[in-house]
């Protein structure tokens, strides 16, 4: 991997030329929130920003896609699949929290019948991470699940703020070509700069939680559940503010004649998200709900697919859950439960 | 399946024929003839309907893979989709997106004699694993067949249920739950009439499908005659959207209803967490 | 399941439809709808040939739904749900689609595009008719007793009739004494028969008839129930009084204003209004020489717009009274418009003139004014003919009022669940095809608490009353439509909107096996669907034009407006 | 005034009055005030008041029918017209359920405190309420602010600052008003001003950022339904993508569902993770009942809401 600098003063100039080649995709604000939205040049974008309030996931997975548009003739209907992009794509400044969560989507899109939606979308699409700020958000807690909030890890090339520069470190083939788009901006480092230029570590909360799915596991029962409940309103933003959670709908739209089907986001916090037309809920309450999610993110997501648990730490449910649920102190509480006899 | 998994083939309704007040039989031919000859699924499978501009809903495939061309489904009228799928008559397209899910274990059983335990609209995704031992007659041993419905009119496939009568190969006891004038077989529900049967469990694989309170207390039936909870195998209802592991709704502990079933047997399920709380 | 299958009968109705509408063009587009097994057009699909073809063709296509495009429901609808009937198909299967007022008649200059929206129509309907459901009639007993709130001359004359039908009646009247407004008048116009020989043999044959129970002084106090079996508590002194009656009379009949504070009345003693000039001087007071009479006070006037109707004839009847007693007394009546409708009246008023009675016609804007400190001495008006202000000199000045709505009308509206209209007086449910009826099944008004009448009308009115409140006691008992409202219990959350708008009182909400829910009296409930509308869940749901049937419809107008859902 | 709620609520619990008391508790971080749900005394000290309690708690009292026991709650002035509308709409029993009021001088907007501050809210250590302003501490120092500058922006009309239907109270009744030098309608009246379109074009913009997490809904303390239509499938609504088309049918229904019951809680609009300016549209239903009706929602217990009643005198301006 090579490392390479930026000054700061010249990222405008970078972006702009990607976006001569590419769909350009950056956080940018709108009414106040910061969302990761196509521009047309870099002066949409927002450098300095915490994270999104949408994560990056809506890129690969969109809250709303056609999956297909229908057309009746006489008896005969046709389907045309539709195209999940035009052209290729560049993200900037996607948080590593973000960026491994895709690694986790990758598992439920990308192997066992793969997602050809989601998979066109994660192939044509490079990634410029952008390492976080120092210090990060209060809430953050990405590297409670051994997720550090510098690496490189998994995208195409990543800038670290060191002051007047970024640092470049250019991870990937379609890195490589989106550096050599304006090759001139990005000098190597002199040894001495190698030196000098560090990112500042970072310093979060940690806990360990390497007992996390014994201990939530053994919780099947428990009337935790229901207590904890209680100030959950049922509304879907803890899922749809996640990177990770990936429940979706299937809905056609139109008439009998013709129309699209839909993808579209859905959330197991909705009251009907599993009921059935016969008018059986197996997760008739909040606290079935409630533990179907903490069970998906800490038990059946790591067991199903044998990765780390489904939480990248980045705290966006907590920030904005109205009924002020907290995924740290769930975590906390499932950690403090007695520890599970064998 | 398509390479792209959403995407259904078409398909067109060839025969209907009514079963119950509320449930019918819609035999359909997919309309490109390669597809015909080249699609191929197993006892157990299920497909996704599509009536386009209504929605899409997990059917299972009332079929044996023994039979060439054309699929069966037994389609009771309960939600949206449903209902506008019997709307539908000969000649009608239908969207089939499958096959799905896994089967009953074809393989796992051979040599051994099997009970099929059906109730209500339980003995479509029964029927088509019989019809696949009935063809292929030397791999299996004996065939009981147990079902029961609410009366006589809610029995499906009633035509079939004369043949199996007949057949010498074929064990067919049927009940009904409240008899009427028609009827002068068994009245009863069916886990006391399974008691009442009382089938050995030697060399024998259970398979039962039915309403959930059904499939409960013919479990706790074979139980107590002492079937091994591993030969006892049932197919579980669950909201089910995508069909293909993904969409997140029909999971029972880390196991999704769509991908890694609908067929469990009871061990496996003894080891979910939830899947027995219905 | 068997499939729904659907017969579309389009009328050509000769050339009211088939002139303008092309009508095959209609039944073409017609067969290629969904579930459409049969498609015919028919000269006139309601003459007998067309009947019997509707009942063919449910036997022979085995039809499950039956539509008919033509006419209006009003006249028509009855006649095809009775031929689905009498084939063996529930009348409430049948779908009424109007091609006729709702097309070719509005539309008949663009027949082209009539053609169309017939199409368009019958689309809908048959979208509709796929989602009717079978409904069953409610039927009650009905049980045999009348209640007649009020003892006037109206109440008296229903009572009396409806008795005569063997009918068990109760008679509530507030006073002690039987007889009504009547009962303050001296004499009758334009008889001038003493009110007494009208009263008295009535008072007498209902007191006295076997099949009637007055209650004297009493008033009713509370009443629940609907047609058929209403629960009345009728009270006096304390004392209450339980009864169960099948129909209800209102015959409450009205008050006269008293106008206070207007033309000196109620500051000056010699101001009256004719009621109490009727008591005073017919009863023998000495007779004043110059007599001022002023009409339409407060009648017709912003705050209550309506004409009295007979308070002119009372004027003129007074008039003439005094005219007779004393034919030098000066007698003025000051009117707006003299309202003498019909010969008698009109030759009173003509006999009035030619006695020397002189009418002089007043402007609202510029009202008489009666002049005087302590009494009233004179009356000032603009003479309209002469152009001029003219001074009468008065030593009584009788001002003409109309009747107005008894006070306690709007507690008694309130109890029966009937309305008032703007003026305060019982508001039938229509004026012209519903007269004497309320919407609400099994009650009924007559004389002046539906609108001032005169005593002819009173008693006409009263007969029609106690021939209708008879109908269904005769009957023995009445079928409710069965267009009506139910609650989804699973989905209600006993908001109680619909307890509040319900204009029948046919909601409340009680205990189900789902929590509380809003409970729907079949009986009572007229289908109205305000209750419908103001549900925020969806719960309440019309019978025959539920959520599922509207959609539909509307899908079948706007394939994509709707999409899936209903379909 | 906390420790008064904790004794109240100790006694409560202690003598079985109420099963469980819905309150506001401290969140994980300081800024962070929580819905908070206390069973048992040893939870009571968990219980805090302060100008940083947003949440109409009342939308919690729907859940008590589901729950053993009597539950008691935690309201402010404009939190009590929820449970009046409750009351009316025969939600709750005045007898379920304890209400202890407060009297509140006002709640501060956290979007507008940082702002205003130019700090995130992340950094506040905690907003003390001192009269006319506010005292915010961010990291070693405080600073003032003044009330108006970050006040939520319904409390800048309060009419109602201490509940008016309650149980107990904590402390004294202080009445509590600031000069907002605006009409409460204002932001309607502003859009009321522009043309048809250009109305249609700000709502569209508004609508098509809805990503539908119905958080607005489930908030409302109106939202009881058992089933809202929105969820209904047969017949259905409204489609799940939330499309411009479906988010805007989405709105309206809700703004109409809620005439003449919105009771100005703003709760949408402060949970909404879109900013969508949703206050504007309830606003604006609530103008038109206060303007065609003469009715506020959530005041009288016994006058009858405009929408469910019919006087002759009743304006129909569109017929």
């Amino acid at each position: 991997m090579e490392r390479k600098k930026l000054q700061k003063s010249d990222l405008s100039r970078w972006l702009d030329r990607i976006a001569q080649e590419h769909e350009l995709i950056g956080p940018s604000e709108d009414d106040g929130v910061i969302r990761f939205q196509p521009v047309e040049s870099s002066a949409e974008i927002a450098v300095e920003f915490a994270n999104s309030l949408i994560p990056p996931k809506s890129l690969f997975f969109p809250a709303v896609e056609s999956l297909f548009s229908f057309h009746k003739r006489g008896k005969d209907i046709e389907l045309e699949a539709t195209e999940p992009l035009d052209r290729d794509r560049v993200v900037f400044g996607i948080r590593n929290c973000d960026v491994q969560s895709l690694s986790l989507l990758d598992y439920v899109f990308g192997q066992d019948l793969e997602d050809v939606y989601y998979q066109e979308r994660r192939a044509r699409t490079a990634l410029i991470a952008l390492a976080c700020p120092t210090p990060p958000r209060s809430s953050c807690f990405c590297t409670t699940f051994g997720i550090d909030p510098l690496s490189s890890d998994g995208s195409d090339v990543l800038l670290t703020d060191v002051g007047d520069v970024y640092l470049v470190d250019v991870v990937t083939e379609k890195g490589e070509g989106l550096v050599s788009l304006a090759e001139d901006l990005f000098p190597g480092l002199t040894d001495d700069e190698a030196r000098q230029l560090q990112p500042r570590p970072v310093e979060m909360k940690k806990v360990d939680i390497s007992q996390l799915r014994e201990k939530v596991e053994a919780l099947w029962e428990d009337e935790y559940w229901h207590k904890m409940s209680l100030p959950c309103l049922g509304c879907g933003i803890c899922t749809y503010v996640c990177p990770t959670c990936h429940c979706f709908d299937i809905v056609d739209v139109g008439s009998t004649l013709e129309g699209e089907r839909y993808r579209c986001w859905d959330s197991c916090m909705y009251s009907d998200f599993a009921l059935m037309a016969s008018g059986e809920n197996p997760r008739p309450t909040k606290r079935e709900r409630i533990r179907n999610r903490y069970f998906h993110k800490f038990s059946t997501f790591p067991s199903r697919y044998g990765s780390g648990y489904a939480c990248v730490g980045c705290a966006r449910c907590l920030i904005h859950c109205p009924g002020g649920m907290e995924i740290t102190e769930v975590i906390k509480d499932i950690l403090a439960k007695e520890s599970i006899s064998e | 399946m398509s390479d792209n998994i959403y995407l259904p083939w078409i398909a067109t309704i060839t025969e209907v024929r009514p079963e119950t007040a509320d449930t019918s039989t819609f035999v359909v031919t997919f309309d490109d003839p390669q597809l015909r000859e080249s699609f191929t699924y197993l006892p157990g499978q299920f497909a996704e309907l599509s009536n386009f501009g209504v929605g899409e809903c997990p059917i299972g495939i009332a079929s044996s893979p023994t039979w060439a061309g054309s699929l069966e489904f037994c389609v009771r009228a309960v939600g949206t989709v449903t209902n506008a799928i019997h709307d539908l008559d000969v000649g009608d397209k239908l969207g089939v997106r499958g096959p799905l899910g896994n089967s009953w274990p074809i393989e796992e059983i051979e040599g051994k004699d099997l009970l099929f335990i059906g109730g209500g609209i339980g003995l479509p995704p029964l029927r088509s694993l019989i019809h696949y031992v009935l063809d292929n007659r030397e791999r299996y041993g004996a065939v009981e067949i147990i079902y029961g419905a609410r009366s006589p009119q809610d029995l499906v496939y009633k035509q079939e249920l004369k043949q199996w009568e007949e057949q010498p190969d074929v064990d067919l006891y049927v009940t009904v739950d409240a008899g009427d004038g028609t009827w002068d077989g068994p009245v009863g529900f069916v886990p006391p009439f399974l008691r009442e049967i009382n089938p050995t469990p030697e060399n024998k694989v259970a398979f039962t499908c039915g309403p959930p309170i059904m499939i409960k207390l013919v479990v706790e039936a074979l139980e107590e005659m002492g079937y091994a909870d591993a030969n006892i195998v049932t197919t579980l209802e669950m909201k089910m959207k995508c069909g293909v592991g993904k969409c997140g709704r029909c999971n029972i502990g880390d196991r999704y209803v769509c991908r890694d079933g609908p067929v469990f047997s009871f061990d496996q399920l003894r080891r979910i967490p939830g899947a027995l709380e219905a | 399941m068997p499939k729904t299958r659907v017969g579309v009968f389009v009328c050509h109705c000769g050339n009211n439809i088939g002139g303008v509408v092309r009508v095959p063009e209609v039944v073409e587009d017609a067969r290629h709808l969904p579930n459409v097994v049969c498609v015919e057009d028919n000269l006139y699909t309601c003459s007998e040939e067309g009947l019997s073809s509707i009942k063919e063709q449910i036997a022979e296509q085995n039809l499950s739904r039956v539509v008919v495009a033509s006419c209006t429901p009003r006249t028509h609808e009855p006649l095809f749900k009775e031929a689905c009937e009498e084939a063996g198909l529930n009348r409430y299967l049948f779908e009424f689609v109007n091609i006729r007022e709702h097309c070719s008649w509005v539309h008949r200059h663009d027949p082209a595009r009539a053609t169309e929206k017939a199409k368009e129509l019958v689309r809908m309907g048959v979208a509709k008719a796929r989602y009717l459901e079978p409904q069953e009639e409610f039927e009650s007993e009905v049980f045999p007793a009348a209640l007649v709130v009020g003892g006037g001359v109206a109440g008296m004359t229903a009572a009396l009739s409806l008795a005569n039908q063997g009918i068990q009646v109760y008679v509530v009247e507030r006073e002690e004494k039987l007889g009504g407004l009547v009962r303050e008048l001296r004499t009758l116009f334009p008889t001038e028969q003493d009110t007494g020989e009208l009263l008295s043999p009535l008072m007498e044959q209902v007191r006295g008839h076997p099949q009637i129970t007055v209650y004297l002084g009493s008033e009713v106090e509370n009443v629940e129930g609907f047609i058929g079996d209403f629960q009345v508590t009728v009270g006096s002194d304390g004392q209450n009084s339980e009864l169960q009656v099948g129909t209800v009379i209102v015959a409450t009949g009205a008050q006269e204003l008293r106008p206070s504070g207007m033309y000196g009345y109620s500051t000056l003693p010699n101001v009256v209004t004719q009621l109490e000039f009727e008591e005073s001087f017919k009863s023998g007071a000495d007779l004043p020489p110059n007599v001022v009479m002023i009409n339409c006070v407060g009648a017709r006037v912003p705050e209550r717009t309506y004409c009295g109707r007979f308070c002119c004839s009372t004027a003129i009847k007074n008039a003439i009274w005094l005219k007779e007693q004393d034919p030098d007394a000066k007698v003025s009546v000051l009117h707006r418009d003299v309202m003498a409708y019909g010969v008698d009246i009109e030759d009173s008023y003509r006999g009035a003139m030619e006695l020397g009675v002189r009418f002089l016609r007043y402007d609202i804007q510029n009202p008489p004014q009666v002049l005087g400190a302590k009494r009233a001495e004179a009356v000032k008006v603009q003479h309209q003919l002469m152009g001029k202000e003219v001074i009468l000199p008065a030593d009584l000045v009788v001002l003409t009022t109309p009747l107005v709505p008894r006070e306690d009308s709007e507690r008694l509206s309130k109890m029966l669940k009937v309305p008032l209209g703007t003026e305060g007086f019982f508001l039938e449910a229509h004026l012209k095809l519903r007269p004497i009826e309320f919407s609400t099944d099994g009650i009924y008004v007559c004389g002046s608490a539906r609108y001032p009448s005169s005593i002819p009308e009173s008693v006409s009115q009263a007969y029609a009353a106690a021939a209708k409140a008879g109908i269904p006691i005769r009957d023995g008992s009445v079928r409710v439509e069965a267009i009506t409202v139910f609650c989804d219990e699973r989905t209600c959350s006993a908001c109680g909107n619909c307890v509040e708008v319900c204009p029948f009182g046919a909601v409340e909400l009680e205990e189900g096996k789902f929590g509380r829910i809003a409970s729907v009296s079949v009986a009572q409930c007229k289908g109205c669907g305000c209750c419908v509308a103001a549900c925020p869940s969806g719960a309440m749901q019309q019978r025959g034009f539920d959520d599922r049937q509207l959609l539909s419809m509307i899908g079948a107008l706007a394939e994509g407006m709707v999409s899936g859902g209903g379909r | 005034m906390q420790d008064r709620l904790h004794d109240i609520v100790r006694k409560l619990l202690g003598e079985g009055t109420i099963e469980y008391f819905i309150g506001y508790g401290a969140g994980s971080e300081p800024h962070r005030v929580v819905p908070c749900f206390v069973t048992s005394d040893h939870e009571v000290e968990r219980l805090v008041w302060g100008p940083l309690c947003l949440q109409n708690l009342s939308k919690y009292v729907l859940q008590a029918k589901d729950l053993e026991g009597k539950a008691g709650v935690l309201v402010k002035g404009c939190d009590t017209r929820a449970i009046v509308e409750l009351l009316k709409q025969h939600q709750i029993e005045r007898e379920e359920v304890v209400v202890i009021g407060v009297a509140c001088q006002g709640q501060v907007d956290p979007r507008t405190l940082e702002e205003v501050l130019g700090v995130p809210m992340e950094q506040v250590q905690g907003v003390e309420d001192a009269g006319d302003q506010f005292v915010v501490t961010i990291g070693e120092d405080e600073r003032t602010v003044a009330k108006e500058q970050v006040l939520l922006g319904k409390c800048l009309y309060c009419r109602h600052p201490s509940a008016f239907e309650y149980d107990f109270t904590l402390g004294e009744i202080v009445p509590f008003s600031i000069d907002a030098g605006e009409s409460e309608f204002a932001m309607v009246e502003e859009l009321e001003r522009l043309s048809v379109e250009e109305r249609r074009a700000f709502w569209q913009k508004q609508f098509a950022r809805c990503i539908r997490c119905n958080a607005c809904r489930e908030v409302c303390y109106a939202c009881y339904c058992k089933e809202c239509i929105f969820d209904r499938k047969m017949p259905r609504w409204l489609d799940k993508p939330p499309l411009l088309s479906e988010n805007e049918i989405y709105h309206l229904i809700r703004a109409v569902h809620l005439a003449g019951r919105c009771i100005d809680c703003r709760e949408c609009e402060r949970v909404c993770p879109m900013n969508l300016p949703l206050s504007r549209l309830y606003k604006k239903v609530q103008k038109d009942i206060a303007e065609l009706f003469d009715y506020e929602a959530g005041i009288e217990l016994d006058e009858v809401p405009p929408l469910v009643s019919f006087e002759l005198d009743d304006q129909d301006p569109f017929m």
